[in-house]
């Protein structure tokens, strides 16, 4: 187990092994998303209440899934590289921060434009949309906290410590923003919560959330083997690498 | 007990630039250890992993023959540091400044041993004076008279003669040789030259420059 | 098939500027960040490939014996 | 002579030493301790000048205005928390200590609580009047801000922890720090306006206290971790 965690740690074998993993997931991604895309937006019976603006659930839902997940893996990333000082694990958090931030601002803008048909106004201080603005800028936090830095060290810690906090304070902020909302908005209806969905509708939903996460596993593989390259650039192996390669 | 602090195989990288690799340090009770070295070439960075406070480093530390990760309250406990600041607080009077040293090193609350350690570095008559106004060189005094006040066999200092004038250089250079005949051990760093004596040893820094590939 | 045409389609009921312009920016910035990542990797690779071919020119030119002990402190490292 | 020690158990010493250190030193420097004060009053001007002078509307918003530029006084003073021990050195002494790295930095929240968020919560009242504030929620304005600054303090030191080291950090700290500060702020804040409403605030302000036992218990060492980084530069 402990062999196999610090051979996992170790760049080179981490760069060898994702190289074989990364092209099912980009194949998943793809055949998932253009599924569930095709789906949601053609088959699936129209909403009897929103009609056809409910299609854009088949994006909102699954971005903000993808935001605060990729929120915790930062987190644990920076668990593992402050535990055992594995650096790939910070390699990947560093890399998925912006596609954090991306999926936040996909869900925060998809639920403002799903907001004109629905509530008919731009903005609404809807409880999950204002949890996404507190973690857009809890993500804005993190990217500049590790932008800040000179030493790269500290800048990896510093960025793993703030991740870890702010994943303890997720729930709290979630929770707290709901009991706001009802507090101030008590029957407004909400565009998310439906209690029963008809098979025809979840099932897209639930392909495009997988097809996203298999995008995301795949772009952080890619990105972070991009960032073994940067980093290691001056070590043997990546140097042989290179000579290949050419 | 014993008094020995060791590094195997240290090495420590800046900015794609090993500052340096490979060093194999033993020090020992009753010798000063004089880490020499140009601007640049990692004197501050080696002292303080030495002295436990960075982390971004490979090697293996050891106090007293055990690793450093397990002994570091033991070893923190033994240790007297003086950085390039003093860590003089400029709104506290030198006394004021002493009794937060004693306390946060586990010392007993002791007023005529605090008035007895500035006297120790001539600065009677300045104990109740804000340290902002006395000069640099005094306010490096302060700081030094934690060396007389906290006895701690282990001492590691980073450029402790800037600002002091040459009778405050004569009596640290005595201070440090009389701690190493006590069996206390010193590390310094400093551009001024040393008196040749059996107990000095010297680490020479900064010959790499290297390529950190290599 | 929830739609009778391909204008029905496009037209979403009357909700179609929203339902596109939500999925229209996902998809941009899906594509958007895959374009980044390859270009960040084919500018790191040209740049890895113009430092070996520094190194070997530089090699070339040096001594040869030095550079086989640099060799060796290159496995020893590993 | 004995050289070799032994560590000793005197954290508590310690702890009080640092107490009283930053103490005196913030009672030499009095503008920083007025200084936040001076800002939450000239904000709570703003607003009616701002906004309309008309007491029912400024009696509408006034919880939350007050909150939010307690809030703001607060952050604004955080920065020096340990400014001046890291540009002078006294922070690598503090980190170099055989005592227990947590309490220190708790030792010195502490104090910043007790010469901010306390005056800040005590002031609060006086201009509660100027907002026409309605009578009844004076003592819990100033109560949710008492036990809200605190978790306050212990928050912002993290991030105040984490930029030390960074010379221009002070912007920085507001970005890492605000977003966290919301729970409290929601909290603090409907404590009030429950109070106006005259619905009980005991269920806010058990909230407010759990927020700060959560604070007290994690933040400690996240505030150590973080020091330690910010030596490293």
């Amino acid at each position: 187990m402990w062999a196999f965690i610090h051979k996992l740690g170790s760049p080179k074998w981490f760069y060898a092994i994702s190289a074989r993993l990364q092209p099912w997931f980009w194949v998943a991604a793809a055949v998932l998303i253009v599924i569930g895309s095709a789906w949601g937006l053609a088959f699936a019976p129209a909403d009897y209440q929103q009609g056809n603006s409910f299609r854009i659930i088949y994006v909102h839902v699954p971005a903000a899934f993808l935001a605060q997940s990729i929120f915790v893996s930062m987190a644990v990333a920076g668990f593992i590289f402050m535990v055992w000082k594995i650096k790939v694990a910070d390699m990947a958090a560093a890399m998925m921060a912006p596609l954090g931030a991306a999926m936040t601002f996909v869900a925060l803008f998809s639920g403002a434009v799903w907001g004109v048909p629905t509530w008919g106004t731009w903005w609404m201080w809807d409880a999950r949309l204002t949890s996404m603005l507190i973690l857009l800028f809890l993500y804005f936090g993190v990217i500049a906290l590790r932008g800040a830095f000179t030493s790269r060290d500290s800048a990896s810690r510093a960025a793993s410590v703030l991740a870890m906090v702010g994943v303890i304070n997720i729930p709290i902020i979630k929770y707290s923003v709901d009991w706001w909302y009802t507090l101030h908005q008590p029957a407004t209806f909400s565009v998310t919560s439906r209690p029963a969905m008809p098979m025809e509708m979840w099932a897209p939903l639930l392909i495009m959330v997988l097809g996203f996460y298999s995008f995301f596993i795949a772009l952080t593989l890619m990105r972070t083997r991009s960032e073994i390259l940067r980093r290691e650039a001056n070590k043997r192996w990546v140097r042989e690498l290179a000579g290949e390669v050419s | 007990m014993s008094l020995r602090l060791q590094a195997r195989k240290l090495a420590c990288e800046r900015d794609d630039r090993w500052l340096f690799r490979d060093l194999d340090l033993d020090i020992h009770a009753g010798e000063i250890v004089r880490v020499e070295g140009p601007n640049g070439s990692g004197k501050t960075t080696l002292l303080k992993i030495l002295s436990g406070q960075l982390a971004d480093f490979q090697g293996e530390l050891y106090w007293n023959d055990h690793p450093m990760r397990r002994t570091r309250q033991d070893f923190l406990a033994n240790l007297l540091y003086l950085g390039h600041a003093p860590g003089v607080k400029a709104a506290l009077t030198p006394l004021e400044n002493l009794a937060w040293y004693q306390a946060l090193a586990g010392e007993p609350d002791d007023e005529p041993a605090r008035f007895a350690a500035l006297a120790s570095v001539g600065l009677v008559g300045f104990e109740d004076l804000p340290a902002g106004q006395l000069s640099a060189g005094q306010q490096r005094r302060v700081a030094l008279a934690r060396l007389e006040l906290i006895p701690r066999p282990l001492w590691v200092l980073d450029e402790p003669f800037t600002a002091i004038d040459r009778d405050g250089v004569a009596a640290l250079e005595g201070r440090l040789a009389a701690h190493a005949r006590r069996g206390g051990c010193v590390l310094v760093t400093t551009h001024h030259e040393l008196a040749d004596s059996p107990a000095l040893r010297r680490i020479r820094l900064g010959q790499g420059g290297d390529d950190a590939a290599l | 098939m929830a739609f009778d045409s391909l204008s029905a389609f496009l037209a979403m009921g009357g909700h179609g500027v929203y339902v596109w312009a939500a999925w229209g920016v996902t998809g941009l910035l899906l594509v958007g960040t895959v374009i980044h990542a390859r270009a960040e990797r084919r500018a790191l690779l040209r740049d890895l490939r113009r430092r070996a071919r520094r190194a070997q020119h530089h090699g070339a030119s040096s001594d040869v014996a030095t550079s086989v002990s640099h060799q060796e402190g290159h496995a020893r490292e590993s | 002579m004995p050289l070799f020690r032994e560590p000793e158990g005197s954290a508590g010493v310690a702890i009080r030493a640092t107490l009283k250190r930053d103490l005196v030193l913030m009672m030499r420097r009095r503008s920083e301790v007025l200084n936040p004060l001076v800002f939450f009053a000239l904000v709570i001007t703003l607003f009616p000048i701002g906004i309309s002078p008309d007491p029912e509307l400024l009696a509408a918003i006034a919880p939350g205005l007050l909150w939010v530029a307690a809030l703001l006084a607060a952050l604004l003073s955080l920065d020096s928390l340990f400014r001046s021990d890291y540009d002078d050195g006294s922070l690598e002494q503090l980190l170099l200590s055989p005592q227990p790295l947590p309490a220190l930095a708790l030792a010195k929240v502490a104090v910043h609580w007790l010469l901010t968020g306390l005056p800040l919560a005590l002031m609060a009242p006086l201009l509660g009047i100027m907002l026409s504030l309605p009578a009844g929620s004076y003592a819990v304005l100033a109560l949710s801000l008492a036990l809200g600054s605190a978790s306050l303090s212990l928050i912002g030191a993290i991030g105040a922890a984490l930029t030390v080291g960074l010379s221009r950090g002070g912007v920085l700290l507001s970005l890492l720090v605000l977003p966290l500060y919301i729970p409290v702020l929601i909290f603090g804040a409907g404590a009030v306006q429950a109070a106006i409403l005259g619905d009980g605030v005991s269920a806010h302000l058990a909230i407010l206290g759990a927020l700060l036992a959560v604070a007290l218990s994690l933040a400690p060492w996240a505030i150590a971790a973080s020091l330690r980084i910010s030596i490293n530069g």
